[in-house]
């Protein structure tokens, strides 16, 4: 065995591939010579099962792509359905939809913090961000019953109303909010060995990250201000005032900071938007079996990992032709090897958990 | 041959021997245990806490659940070396222990009743030098388990530990320098007579050593010979059942052997804490043996607080806080314990 | 002056120093692990739990077999089949075959049928591990069972 | 070429702009929900898109996506497995009501069977285009690797998915299911019943 080549083969089963990724690596010493992702090892062929189901028997089924944001694949599944009926949705709906995406964010991106940390070596990390992200799943799963697989939105609405006691409790829990996230950033931000392990790391550059397509997080850590929340709004996200992060290291230490702020002012849109809920219906008139003329849409949201969109082709039946979903993590994962150039070994786990994949969206 | 004579030429060795064997294992033992606990804690878990009070049993629990499991070894893998590994590793951590004094001696009549199993002139030399066996085992370990992820924990910790025994050396020469001995026991004495421990007379060298002890250790943060989320075990990836369960104690072992050495040589070993202060004397009533162990305790309770905070180093970044911070501080700090011991 | 005091900063440790206390606050505060069997977690009003059906409060039948769950749902969980009972001239059901082990738990069944109070759905009930694969095949009586007897159930013990 | 209203002026004159280049190598626009799209020949794709990427700024592709009409009747399935059934079997009433898995409609004359769409961007500005290129069977179209890098899995997983060759990719190979896999999954022909043989083949 020569120590100037070695292939390693991390994963399926390796504990921080966050899935079933696989990832060829080559490897002088430490050094990363070569790496070539392989998926499909989660491939559940969603979208041959969708051509199959209606239209509303598809939003549940979205739950299970990205499983850890599963309100916002039903969102922009759900609006791209609607897009494609030409329905306009109440709204009091569509401000429910936004509470119910951003604290979906929160968790998100807080078991992200978590995973990151643990990919690093902060142990401890892990279980700080699931406690926190715990609170929002409780929140979800008192307003749809469900924590992971949520299915808390319908075509033409949301299933439930927001209610009094539900909105103190997220007002609490928004508020307990920021504590938690300076422990978090008194143990990972400012500590040494955090920034030496993510600081010019993974760099990629902004027109390399629009070239390979980069989306989210990962491309506003590069400086591109791309979110699609502020620059095409959908779902009333013109109503309410954030800022979008950008930092321009376009590295892992920057996507870690435009995450931890992408936290600080999902809270603020959530507050807004609870502030001024209108009242009014939660259901748009949606006739029980949905048949939705020929046609084809597209329309993307800003998930927690990217730009999510859904491609739907309608042929008149109550059940879609085509769905495709373009999913944020899949050509996220692509830029991979070229952010692990010049890297060592100890690194790819802490890139790869950088970009937020989930290896339920990149299969299907 | 008299009674006497048989219960202090044979019987007490033996027990000797047997307490030297017992002694690192239970300390093992309530080192998982304390661990487990702690680290939980401090993650606001609970941990475990169903065997036995509190738990204290779970690390029983794991032991026979290691004893039990099928021992697999795979059929490219050397059999000499991957067998002789385990063994070597915890044969070295376990051997150390005799040349570490637990306490004052004890006397029973006109017998002097050692709390130690041989006492050296160069005892601190002797534990370091046996305690870095152990790479050996890590390295026939990682070798011979003939997989790529064993082999690049070994090759890892070869250079990790060949580096952090530079600053360990040179921090323990600063101690030995002030007490003129290379005697552990001698060292003490020298701290009980001085009424000063080299910890805080030396707290530069006392810190050098202890990060440096914590990275030959393999402990977070710098347990990159088994980091998990990049290696998945490190050199122990191959082994199962009882071998890794060598592998698991002798970790341990080290430990307490390290922490050890931190308290004969930095806190005073077995000596009773504030011997300058009258009004804190009834402290000396609790045998020296009690604190000894509350000390060393306390710095396994360190290596898991250690644990439970920080990130882990990169390969690179680890070398380098060696080299370019460890080494020079401890010389600039040998010399500056040289210029104080010729000016006092 | 920025610089020393920032080398002072590694120097000392500061960074590590404060990360160590935030542990050992933790080490002291409040602890959320929930020591199941003993303590369980409250289930909130609408917790998706194992699917029931429901009589109403003279212990009829609620379910009058208009499949309508049976078309809503995604996974093909149900195979339903009514009878018109001579009587009362309403459907019921003679056939209510459910697979858990095809059920997502999205609640599309919950929301179409068309009952008042609604005849199928959620319980609370979370306990739903059995080692008998056809445990999880339910038949029209099964549909009722809950609490012990339902553990019975998946025991293998009541017979069906 | 039949004129549509577009009311984005931003869209307006991207169209213009192809239209001034290209003439009647653009087939078809179609705009409907605010979205603009462009049918071109596939010969003419390369020209389409590297006018699209570096006179009108569209620098990143968003996403590709694969679309099958399925196949006239009459002809014959690309697969068929041992055991598969020629009706799906049904338990409950869930696919009676004729899904388009069932009752592939037959494709009209002159129509191709595949198309596969890129949908393009613009940073900053932040429009898209669509641009669709239609295949017969076993066509194949130019790779656009070239030109966007993030097209590289996309076709990977279109050739996957639906059988559409590349020409010109380097890595042309299957992403999702195993290299022994047999048939394309997605293609409205694919069975849904029956076991495959691969594990025999290797």
């Amino acid at each position: 065995m020569s120590f100037k080549d070695i292939e390693l083969n991390m994963g399926p089963q390796h504990p921080s591939t966050h899935g079933v990724l696989r990832l060829k690596v080559s490897v002088d010493n430490e050094l990363v010579l070569k790496i070539e992702p392989v998926v499909g090892y989660l491939h559940r062929g969603m979208e041959k099962l969708w051509e199959s189901l209606t239209y509303a028997q598809v939003v549940p089924m979205t739950d299970r792509l990205d499983y850890i944001a599963a309100v916002s694949n039903n969102l922009a599944y759900v609006l791209a359905v609607e897009k494609l009926m030409g329905l306009e949705v109440p709204k009091r709906a569509q401000y429910i939809r936004v509470i119910l995406a951003e604290i979906q964010r929160l968790a998100s991106h807080l078991a992200w913090v978590g995973f990151m940390a643990n990919d690093i070596g902060a142990v401890s990390v892990l279980l700080f961000g699931f406690e926190d992200r715990e609170d929002f799943l409780d929140i979800l799963e008192t307003y749809a019953g469900g924590r992971l697989t949520v299915h808390g939105l319908r075509v033409g609405g949301v299933p439930y109303d927001l209610d009094d006691a539900l909105i103190v409790r997220i007002r609490k829990s928004l508020d307990e909010l920021p504590k938690k996230i300076k422990d978090i950033e008194t143990l990972l931000t400012k500590n040494r060995i955090w920034r030496h392990r993510t600081e010019g790391i993974g760099l990629i550059s902004a027109a390399e990250a629009i070239e390979h397509g980069l989306t989210g997080p990962a491309l506003r850590a590069s400086g591109v201000a791309w979110d699609i929340r502020k620059d095409i709004p959908y779902s009333s996200y013109e109503d309410f005032d954030f800022d979008v992060p950008v930092l321009h290291g376009g590295d892992v230490y920057d996507r870690y900071l435009v995450r931890l702020e992408e936290i600080r002012q999902s809270t603020g849109i959530i507050r807004q938007a609870l502030d001024k809920l209108p009242a009014g219906e939660i259901m748009a008139k949606v006739p029980r079996i949905l048949k939705i003329p020929a046609g084809e849409v597209f329309h993307s949201i800003e998930a927690p990992k990217g730009e999510l969109g859904f491609y739907v082709r309608s042929n008149g039946t109550d059940k879609p032709e085509r769905v495709k979903m373009k999913s944020p993590s899949f050509i996220n994962l692509q830029s991979l090897p070229l952010m692990c150039r010049g890297n060592l070994f100890s690194d790819i786990v802490g890139i790869l958990g950088s970009l937020d994949i989930v290896l339920g969206e990149i299969d299907k | 041959m008299t009674n006497t004579g048989f219960v202090f030429d044979v019987l007490i060795p033996v027990g000797k021997i047997v307490a030297v064997i017992l002694y690192p294992l239970l300390m093992t033992i309530v080192m998982i245990w304390l661990e487990r606990r702690v680290v939980a804690l401090m993650q606001k878990r609970l941990g475990p806490n169903r065997v036995g009070f509190q738990g204290i049993l779970q690390p029983f629990a794991d032991a026979f659940k290691l004893f039990l499991k099928e021992d697999i070894m795979q059929d490219q893998a050397d059999p000499l070396l991957f067998k002789v590994a385990p063994v070597m590793v915890m044969f070295s951590s376990l051997l150390a222990f005799c040349f570490v004094p637990l306490g004052e001696p004890i006397r029973i009549g006109t017998y002097r009743l050692t709390l130690w199993i041989a006492q050296s002139p160069v005892g601190l030399l002797l534990v370091l030098g046996l305690s870095s066996i152990s790479v050996f085992g890590v390295i026939f370990g990682g070798w011979a388990s003939n997989s790529k992820y064993p082999l690049m924990g070994a090759l890892r910790s070869v250079v990790q530990i060949l580096s952090y025994e530079i600053p360990i050396g040179l921090t323990a020469l600063s101690v030995v320098f002030f007490a003129r001995s290379i005697d552990l026991v001698e060292i003490v004495n020298h701290q009980s007579r001085a009424k000063i421990w080299f910890g805080f007379m030396l707290p530069v060298s006392f810190v050098v050593f202890w990060i440096s002890a914590i990275a030959e250790t393999n402990r977070a943060p710098f347990d990159l010979p088994e980091a998990e989320s990049e290696l998945v075990a490190g050199y122990h990836t191959e082994y199962s059942g009882m071998k890794f369960a060598f592998f698991y104690i002798a970790e341990y072992a080290h430990m307490v052997l390290v922490s050890s050495l931190v308290v004969l040589m930095f806190f005073g070993g077995w000596l009773a804490p504030f011997p300058n202060v009258p009004a804190l004397a009834f402290l000396k009533v609790i045998p020296g043996f009690f604190w000894y162990l509350i000390k060393i305790m306390f710095f396994l309770y360190l290596y898991v607080w250690i644990r439970a905070t920080l990130p882990r180093y990169r390969f690179d970044e680890l070398i380098r806080l060696a080299w370019k911070w460890l080494i020079p501080l401890s010389l600039v700090n040998f010399l500056v314990a040289a210029l104080l011991w010729y000016i006092l | 002056m920025k610089k020393v005091s920032r080398f002072l900063k590694t120097f000392f440790l500061v960074d590590i120093l404060r990360g160590l206390a935030v542990t050992m606050r933790f080490y002291f505060g409040r602890k959320i692990t929930i020591q199941y069997p003993e303590e369980v977690q409250p289930s909130p009003e609408r917790f998706k739990g194992i699917l029931r059906l429901y009589k109403d409060g003279n212990g009829k039948p609620l379910c009058i077999a208009c499949k309508a769950c049976q078309r809503a749902c995604g996974t093909n969980c149900f195979d339903i089949e009514g009878v018109r009972d001579p009587e009362t001239r309403t459907l019921r059901p003679v056939k209510y075959d459910w697979k858990l082990d095809r059920c997502t738990f999205c609640g599309l069944c919950v929301e179409a049928c068309p009952t008042k109070p609604k005849s199928i759905r959620f319980s609370k009930e979370f306990r739903m591990a059995t080692a008998d694969k056809s445990r999880l095949h339910f038949q029209l009586e099964d549909m009722y069972l809950a609490g012990k007897d339902l553990q019975k159930f998946f025991k293998g013990e009541s017979k069906t | 070429m039949p004129d549509v209203e577009i009311d984005r002026p931003d869209l307006e004159k991207v169209r213009e702009a192809l239209v001034e280049r290209f003439g009647a190598v653009i087939l078809e626009t179609s705009y409907a929900h605010k979205e603009l799209s462009f049918r071109v020949r596939k010969e003419d794709l390369l020209a389409v898109l590297g006018f699209l990427k570096t006179d009108q700024g569209f620098n990143a592709l968003n996403d590709m996506i694969g679309l099958d009409r399925g196949r006239d009747p009459g002809q014959s399935p690309g697969v068929q497995f041992r055991g598969t059934r020629p009706e799906i079997q049904t338990t409950g009433e869930w696919r009676a009501e004729g899904s388009s898995l069932d009752h592939p409609a037959p494709l009209g004359e002159g129509r191709k069977r595949f198309s596969v769409l890129y949908q393009l961007y613009r940073f900053p500005g932040f429009q898209r285009v669509r641009v669709v290129v239609d295949l017969g069977e076993g066509e194949a179209v130019d790779s656009i690797v070239p030109l966007y890098r993030s097209a590289d899995w996309a076709e990977r997983e279109i050739f996957d998915m639906f059988g559409i060759p590349f020409a010109g990719h380097q890595d042309l190979r299957r992403i999702y299911m195993s290299d022994e896999f047999v048939g394309h999954p997605l293609r409205k022909d694919f069975p849904l019943e029956g076991n495959e043989e691969c594990l025999s083949k290797i």
